[in-house]
């Protein structure tokens, strides 16, 4: 009992700090690309501590306030559901499909609390949210699927162990692993994707309204949101480690990857967003499915 | 025991004509009685919790007795006509503004169905199951067009509509009784099962189209959006919460009660392990959920959209009760009972606001979470259950019905109704979005609460949603006994989950919504840690330093997902409507143009025809019936 | 460029000096300005650059001006007309050039002149609840109004 | 008591009351309009006495004169015959009631004088047992219908009598050229007689009579190509007339082809042909019944609609088919009466045909549109009325032997059915949810109109909620008839 | 020990504010063009953990780069009021100071800080992006040593701005 309750304090902080080591890198390598010298490579602890110590607070309503703590919640919830290191913490009491809906919880949170703001930058940037949400969640559950037919479970602890000594799903379903590789970014909602919250359109979207420490839950939230987004991408594709090392390693290679396409790319309009989810990597993920079908 | 059940029918309707007589006494009297004998049927209906009476014969037409019976599967659509009409009458009580003339023939008309509904589920043979399906088709449609104006036309073509599906089972039904002359559910298993495939695939088809027409699945779905949507406010989820399930309850009863899965199988080729007739309704399922949740989401008017979204969740019911397999027909029918809370509470919901502000234009409202908080919460755990987000019950029935496909391998149709429900994260989060957030508009600054009496029923839904999420072992131990009956194996559940699980996956919604509940307080402490926060007025907003005045509309909520529709505008275009209403045209000018110059009018022509009959007549004559 | 300028001397009431060798001066009484632009528009002027006044003070004027530019024959024609000072009222001219209705907007806040038929040179255009003389006219004076409405830092040391 | 079970009387009484108020018609002045009632009671009464003889023994027969066929002027009453008379009588007795509120125009006594001669008429060709009986009764009727049709002397209802006149004439003497061919083949006039001996005529002997006397009848029973006088005559009769008209007039000939076909010509190649032209009265009917602005004539179309129903299940020629005509025409007629008498009362009050003139009447005139929709309901065979259980059992019978032109007739009836109820709750619609633009002052039809709409619904209602007595009464019925037991029997009972 | 306490809080809310400074400057005057190249890559301000973000509610330093004439100050005031409690004011070159080269201008108010509390000042009719750099560093200092305290000035005589401001604004 007591190493359960350490496990449920521990396994957030250990995904926070995850989370939290991307964003530092995120910054930094973004600024090298630029030509620039950088931030401290601690930049974003400095950030979410001066929003966490704002000396003055604004709320446009319960619900405003609401919103951010519903998404930290989800998020939380959604990070039990992700073994790490080998102890499957609840993969036992919902399985991939139910993760798929418990990732909901966080967007829907943010989207209350957004909607609650009453900005009209805020209303536009959620429905783009709730689109590009809708655009890719289509090639998602299908490689989703296609992974669970292939390993006959949806349990996410045993497809972990499936793939254990070194046959990942990333050899046996490359087109998969790329499909879910671009649908990691939409989720993250990543540069190309990141018209949610483009600055120079609709002021940061959702958050036209947070300030102080409603925006440093949110920057917590994210912390939260890339360490499952890319802790998913490692469990289906690249057998999530067995120690806590090599999963950093093989989570930072994913993202180093997806830095570099990241600041290439221009960003997509909302509906041509849709659109290249529901073309490309539509197609893609389905031939991979047709494939495992016929397997 | 089992006279019961003979009252249990009756008291609706005795109920009806008391309130229509108490109507004429007093306004008191009419709401009294009616509250009484629903609630007496409710009790009633207790009685029969998981007990199973065989058949109770209540008399007998054409040599075919008629026959009362209740099982488990029925008691659940049972308990879902009882308690649903039950809130829906108190709920009623609170909204109908007094019309003294036609409140009575409402109330009438509201038990009368309510009567008809319970007739249908305790049906034993299907006369009777005829019988009070046509009755609840003319009696919800006078509940239809009580609002008058342009629910009249609505009502018509729901009546049109019902009347042709009625007819289709009517021919399945007289073909039945010619093979058998005995339509008790059991003896009609028997025919079909030693008739030759042709009949039973007809037999099945017309009934089925009976049943789509009511279930609104989509190809025969034209009908609902206009009727929810001018029905009365309390109406709208009498009709989509619960009168779409007797579609789906008439299927279930069909496809299992008469043709067992292993009679399909073996009559008729069969795809993914899945006869091809079971096949092609979860295909038409499945294209109702996905073609429905577009519509739904590029629609302004809040109870077109519910009318559309009641389309696509009544998809998942039937996709759900044609999968064949155990785990999918139970999640089908789980989903039925979560459709009808979770939808009846949007409903009445989306009635309160309209009780209050008058409006059902989605752009129009804005704000009201300051005016309506207890019409909020109510909304808001209606829309979680709706998307089918963890803690509440839209989840559970969901998970059984994709594990259920997975199995089965039937992905395309998972993929579907995967669409489905992420779309329905849009529409439900559109609905909340443009009535209760955002800036509140000048003229509802004065709006309150609704009254008690209609606060009632919307937090009974409300608890009931948390509870059936949290704890969905209540409903399933009716339904896995009750499938027993039907010959399905029975799956192994808690009253919290599914813990060992299917062959997929485990699923423990307790240990989710627990967990849940817990990160939720730790946020919510950290939150109240840290510096408290003032509360801003609506108009102190960023506007890039342009001071925001009420005049203004700085709301964004009409066309809330065109970006969207510029996507799918191609599939917006093709609507089924538009072929009926060519049909029906057509009908008309041939009726007219060639119809009636028969009867031209002048006297000549006629006696002409009597010349003609005679010459027929003579001809047949000289040929010596070597006509035929 | 001659043929130009020769229809330009065409239009009856119209003063015209060349001053360049694309620039010609139009000079014309108040009541003719109207025809005459109508005329220049014939001509080939398709396009008012600019439309503006000097505040002649001393001969107590307004001189309005507008720089009309033909693409065809490449060259300015700017057309003057004087007006009185005292209540300057002047026809608009935005049936004949759209763009005039802005440039009278402005000229009627800069400078109070009245132009009927544009009925939004009433109205406040750039500045907000301005109560003081149009702040264009000469005999505004801009640092006498600066002085009682704004406070100057006085050079040395740190104010309070 | 003087014998009361004796269906002679059922013809005699209402003459003798004809004669009776023609001759009072001067002296009696208002007291006039009161004789039907009695007539009409006292059918009742007769009827009501003849049942456990039926019941008893099947059939009674009543020579009249002691002759002896082939002579003899004699009736024979089985339970269908007694059954319809019995409708006649009652609806007769409905709308004289009716009439008391209903008719104030001049000729009183005539008025009267010849809707009782109609009944009778009706009533004799019911139970008559001898064919040139068929034809005289046909005869009367006929003759007291033209005059009662063109009775409001407007020019429509004389142009429409004149109509009615002229092809119900030819349909007369088409009859007799029947009657005349039969006589001559089996030189007896008595129905039974005559079905002993036409085993041994040629075919061609007896389809000719059988063409000519189908044709006959069929103009007075609304067959397709025949019935084109229909939707003019009844909307131009009065109100209790067309109900009368509609109700029994159309059912008695029929009845009386059904009688004939059945007993006399036993060749079943026939019936494929009648089933034709049931089919194509039922469509015409019905559809040209939806495009109707003018009230009377849509319910005129209707009852054609109906009519071509139920000689469709009699053209099945089987016990189920005949049982589920016979029910249809109960309700037909139950119904569509109640129908004309309720529109005849709104019609007095409206002032006016045109349906879009009803508009708001639900809720002024309560009770009789409350009967309107019972009655509409229980046409369009609609659960708990009887027309369901009469649907029912045709379509049951029609699919007995299911071949591929019989589920496309079933197919046809359903779809004319829906277009039935189409046209029908348009007419709801109107009445209960239309907008009254000007507010004639509308109120209740008069206590004696109501009583005589209340008393047919009642009596629908009573048999809607408990069919049972009348189903199985008329499966006796149809198993007498298609089995021919009626020759056995009256051979019996009448010792011919 | 709790005195000591507060003052360990305030002295690391102090140096977590100085560390990360988010800006949002609004672009009154011809001073925004010097912004650009401070953010890029030759001088780039991110070094010191400054950032331009977007709305009023995420910024802490507003920055008035240049001349600010009546109409934008409305827009201006309503930006600062709008903005979360530790916010500093930088004025940009010499128009904020003293009007500057429209000092006669009926339009431009002569002097920033009678209206909203100004921090901080950098001469020069716009300063260059070492300027710019300067005024932040020292601007981190002033944080740091707690002087940096505008806003709380803002809040003291509230009167004596809002005064002022009616005066110009009518």
């Amino acid at each position: 009992m007591v190493k359960m309750i350490l496990i449920a304090i521990v396994a957030p902080l250990l995904a926070f700090a995850i989370g939290l080591s991307f964003m530092m890198i995120k910054r930094k390598f973004v600024a090298r690309i630029q030509r620039r010298y950088g931030p401290t490579i601690i930049q974003p602890i400095f950030d979410i501590m001066k929003l966490l110590l704002k000396e003055d607070n604004i709320s446009h309503g319960i619900i405003f306030s609401l919103g951010p703590i519903i998404a930290i919640a989800g998020s939380i919830l959604s990070v039990f559901f992700i073994p790490i290191a080998g102890l499957n913490m609840l993969t036992g009491s919902g399985d991939l499909i139910a993760l798929l809906y418990i990732m909901a919880i966080g967007s829907l949170g943010m989207a209350l609390g957004a909607g609650d703001s009453a900005n009209p930058n805020a209303s536009i940037g959620i429905s783009r949210a709730l689109t590009l949400m809708f655009g890719y969640d289509l090639p998602l559950v299908i490689i989703v699927i296609s992974v669970a037919l292939q390993y006959h479970t949806t349990d996410l602890s045993a497809i972990v162990a499936a793939q254990a000594n070194g046959h990942w799903a990333l050899w046996s379903l490359p087109l998969s692993a790329i499909v879910g590789f671009v649908v990691t970014y939409g989720a993250l909602g990543e540069h190309p994707f990141d018209i949610i919250t483009a600055p120079h359109e609709v002021a940061t979207g959702p958050m036209v309204e947070y300030g102080g420490k409603h925006l440093g839950f949110l920057m917590i939230n994210h912390a939260f949101h890339l360490y499952v987004e890319i802790a998913l991408f490692v469990d289906l594709f690249l057998g999530g480690a067995s120690n806590i090392f090599i999963f950093y390693i093989k989570m930072f290679a994913v993202f180093f990857i997806m830095m570099m396409f990241d600041e290439v790319l221009p960003r997509f309009k909302i509906d041509d967003a849709v659109r290249f989810f529901w073309k490309w990597p539509t197609v893609v993920a389905l031939i991979s499915l047709i494939i495992v079908l016929v397997k | 025991m089992n006279i019961l059940l003979e009252i249990m029918l009756a008291t609706p309707f005795i109920g009806g004509l008391l309130a229509f007589i108490g109507g004429k006494v007093h306004r008191w009297v009419r709401f009294a009685v009616a509250v009484t004998f629903s609630f007496l049927t409710l009790i009633e209906a207790f009685v029969y919790y998981n007990v199973t009476i065989k058949g109770v014969v209540w008399g007998s037409l054409f040599g075919s007795k008629l026959i009362l019976q209740t099982n488990p599967i029925s008691w659940l659509f049972l308990f879902i006509v009882t308690a649903m009409s039950f809130l829906i009458v108190i709920f009623s009580i609170g909204d109908m503004e007094e019309d003294r003339i036609k409140l009575d023939s409402y109330y009438m008309q509201l038990l009368f169905v309510e009567g008809a509904m319970i007739g249908i589920v305790l049906a034993g043979d299907l006369i009777t199951f005829f019988m009070f399906w046509e009755i609840m088709s003319w009696t919800s449609y006078f509940l239809i067009i009580y609002g008058g104006k342009k629910s009249v036309a609505a009502g018509y073509k729901y009546i049109i509509m019902s009347i042709i599906g009625a007819y289709s089972m009517f021919i399945a039904i007289a073909m039945l009784y010619v093979k058998a002359h005995s339509l008790v559910y059991a003896d009609v298993a028997t025919t079909l099962a030693h008739s030759s495939a042709t009949f039973v695939v007809w037999t099945v088809v017309l009934l089925g189209i009976g049943f789509f027409v009511k279930a609104a699945i989509m190809p025969l779905h034209t009908w609902l959006p206009d009727a929810h949507s001018e029905a009365p406010s309390p109406v709208s989820p009498l009709l989509s919460g619960v009168l779409i399930k007797m579609g789906a309850y008439g299927l279930f009863i069909v496809l299992y009660g008469f043709l067992s899965v292993q009679l399909a199988g073996n009559i008729m080729p069969s795809v993914f392990s899945t006869p091809i007739l079971l096949y092609i309704i979860q295909w038409l399922a499945a294209l109702s959920i996905v073609l429905a949740t577009f519509l739904a989401i590029m629609q302004e008017d809040a109870k077109r959209l519910l009318a559309y979204s009641s389309i696509s969740q009544i998809g998942y019911v039937v996709l759900g009760i044609a999968t064949g397999t155990s785990l999918g027909v139970a999640g089908g029918l789980f989903h039925a009972l979560n459709h009808a809370i979770f939808k009846g509470l949007l409903f009445l919901a989306v009635g309160a606001v309209i009780y209050r502000t008058g409006t059902r234009n989605l752009s129009d409202l804005g704000g009201l979470v300051k005016k309506m908080p207890y019409t909020f919460t109510a909304l808001l755990l209606g829309i979680i259950a709706l998307a089918g987000v963890p803690p509440l019950n839209g989840f559970v029935s969901k998970w059984m019905i994709y594990e259920a496909l997975l199995q089965k391998k039937e992905v395309f149709l998972l993929i579907m109704a995967f669409i489905g429900s992420t779309g329905a994260f849009l529409y439900v989060y559109r609905l909340i979005h443009s009535i209760f957030l955002g800036q509140l508009p000048k003229k509802y600054e004065n709006v309150k609460d609704v009254p008690i009496l209609m606060q009632v029923p919307i937090w009974v839904l409300a608890v009931s949603t948390i509870i059936f999420g949290i704890f969905p072992g209540l409903a399933m131990n009716v339904i896995v006994k009750g499938m027993k009956l039907f010959g399905f194996k029975p799956i192994a559940y808690t009253l919290f989950g599914f813990p060992q699980g299917t062959a997929m996956g485990a699923l423990k919604v307790i240990n989710i919504s627990a967990v849940l509940a817990i990160a939720f307080v730790a946020a919510w402490v950290l939150f109240l840690i840290l510096s408290k926060s003032r509360k801003v007025s609506q108009y102190d907003n960023y506007a890039a330093g342009q001071v925001v005045t009420p005049e203004l509309k700085y709301n964004y909520s009409f066309g809330f997902y065109m970006s969207f529709g510029r996507v799918i505008k191609s599939i917006l275009k093709l609507g089924i409507e538009r072929i009926y209403n060519y049909w029906v045209d057509a009908a008309k000018i041939f009726g007219d143009y060639y119809m009636r110059r028969v009867y031209t009018g002048n006297l000549e022509t006629y006696n002409s025809y009597i010349v003609i009959v005679v010459t027929i007549a003579a001809a047949a004559i000289l040929l010596g019936g070597k006509l035929w | 460029m001659m043929d130009i300028v020769d229809k330009i001397k065409g239009i009856e009431g119209a003063k015209v000096t060349v001053q360049r060798e694309n620039r010609v001066f139009v000079d014309v009484s108040e009541d003719k300005l109207i025809s005459t632009l109508y005329d220049m528009k014939l001509i080939g002027f398709h396009q008012l650059s600019v439309q503006n006044v000097i505040d002649r003070i001393k001969d107590n004027k307004f001189e309005i001006f507008y720089v009309l530019y033909s693409r065809e024959y490449k060259i300015n024609a700017i057309v003057r007309t004087w007006i009185d000072r005292e209540n300057p009222v002047i026809k608009t001219a935005d049936k004949i050039y759209p763009s005039a209705h802005t440039w009278e907007r402005e000229i009627s806040e800069m400078f109070g002149i009245k132009v009927d038929g544009n009925e939004d040179s009433g109205k406040p255009f750039i500045l907000e609840n301005w109560k003081d003389l149009p702040p264009m006219r000469k005999d505004f004076d801009s640092v006498k109004y600066s002085s009682e409405h704004f406070v100057f830092r006085h050079s040395e040391g740190e104010n309070e | 008591m003087v014998n009361l079970a004796n269906p002679i009387l059922l013809v005699v009484i209402p003459l003798f009351f004809t004669f009776l108020i023609a001759l009072s018609g001067s002296f009696l002045k208002s007291g006039v309009k009161y004789l039907p009632v009695i007539a009409f009671a006292l059918n009742i009464i007769v009827s009501l006495a003849l049942i456990p003889e039926v019941v008893k023994n099947g059939m009674v027969i009543a020579t009249t004169a002691g002759f002896k066929p082939p002579f003899a002027i004699d009736m024979a009453v089985d339970k269908l015959g007694l059954f319809l008379s019995l409708i006649a009588s009652l609806l007769g007795f409905v709308a004289s009631v009716y009439n008391l509120f209903y008719i104030d125009e001049e000729p009183q006594e005539k008025f009267h004088a010849l809707f009782t001669l109609l009944v009778a008429g009706l009533t004799w060709m019911i139970i008559t047992g001898d064919i040139f009986n068929l034809f005289v009764a046909f005869e009367v009727t006929s003759i007291a219908a033209f005059g009662l049709v063109g009775f409001h002397r407007d020019k429509g209802a004389i142009e429409a009598g004149f109509k009615y006149l002229v092809m119900g004439s030819i349909g007369g003497s088409f009859l007799l050229i029947g009657i005349i061919m039969l006589y001559a083949a089996t030189g007896t006039l008595n129905i039974v007689d005559i079905a002993q001996k036409t085993s041994n005529l040629t075919f061609q002997q007896k389809l000719f009579p059988f063409a000519m006397i189908f044709t006959g009848l069929g103009i007075e029973g609304a067959l397709f190509p025949l019935n084109a006088w229909l939707p003019d005559a009844h909307p131009a009769a009065p109100s209790s007339v067309s109900s009368i008209l509609s109700g029994i007039m159309t059912t008695a000939a029929i009845y009386a082809i059904i009688r004939l076909t059945n007993t006399i010509f036993d060749f079943n190649q026939i019936y494929f042909f009648l089933m034709i032209f049931a089919l194509l009265t039922l469509i015409f009917g019905e559809v040209s019944a939806f495009f109707q602005k003018d009230i009377k004539r849509m319910l005129a179309y209707s009852t054609i609609g109906q009519t071509g129903l139920f000689f469709f299940a009699f053209s099945l020629n089987t016990v189920n088919g005949l049982q589920g005509a016979f029910m249809q025409m109960v309700n037909h007629s139950l119904s569509k009466g109640m129908l004309f008498l309720v529109v005849g009362g709104m019609i007095m009050q409206v002032g006016s045909r045109n349906i879009d003139d009803f508009a708001g009447l639900g809720r002024k005139m309560k009770v009789s549109s409350f009967f309107l929709a019972i009655g509409a309901f229980s046409l369009m065979g609609l659960p708990p009325f009887f027309g369901f259980w009469s649907k029912l059992k045709i379509i049951f019978a029609a699919l007995q032997n299911a071949n591929a032109f019989l589920v496309a007739s079933v197919v046809i009836i359903l779809l004319m059915s829906v277009v039935e109820g189409a046209y029908f709750f348009k007419l709801l619609q109107v009445m209960y949810f239309g907008k009254q633009e000007k507010d004639v002052a509308v109120k209740e039809a008069s206590y004696g109109m109501l009583f005589s709409v209340v008393v047919l619904g009642t009596v629908l209602l009573i048999i809607s909620f408990y069919p049972a007595p009348v189903i199985n009464f008329m499966h006796k019925a149809a198993a007498e008839i298609i089995n021919k037991n009626y020759i056995t029997l009256a051979l019996k009972l009448g010792g011919l | 020990m709790e005195k000591m306490t507060e003052e360990q809080v305030k002295s690391i809310a102090n140096m977590l504010r100085k560390r990360s400074l988010w800006m949002i400057h609004y672009c009154t005057g011809c001073g925004a063009m010097e912004l650009p190249p401070t953010m890029t890559s030759r001088y780039d301000m991110e070094r010191f953990g400054l950032a331009p973000y977007v709305t009023s509610r995420q910024a802490d330093i507003l920055l008035i780069t240049g001349y600010l004439n009546v109409k934008t100050l409305r827009r201006v005031i309503t930006v600062y009021e709008q903005m979360l409690d530790p916010k500093y004011v930088i004025g940009f070159g010499s128009c904020t100071l003293n009007g500057g080269v429209y000092w006669d201008s009926y339009a431009v108010i002569k002097q920033l800080d009678r209206y909203i509390p100004a921090d901080l000042y950098i001469a020069g009719c716009m300063p260059r992006p070492e300027a710019v750099i300067s005024a932040f560093r020292h601007l981190m200092e002033l944080i740091d040593s707690g002087k940096a305290d505008g806003y709380k000035r803002y809040k003291r005589n509230l009167a004596y701005y809002k005064e002022n401001q009616r005066k110009v604004l009518g």
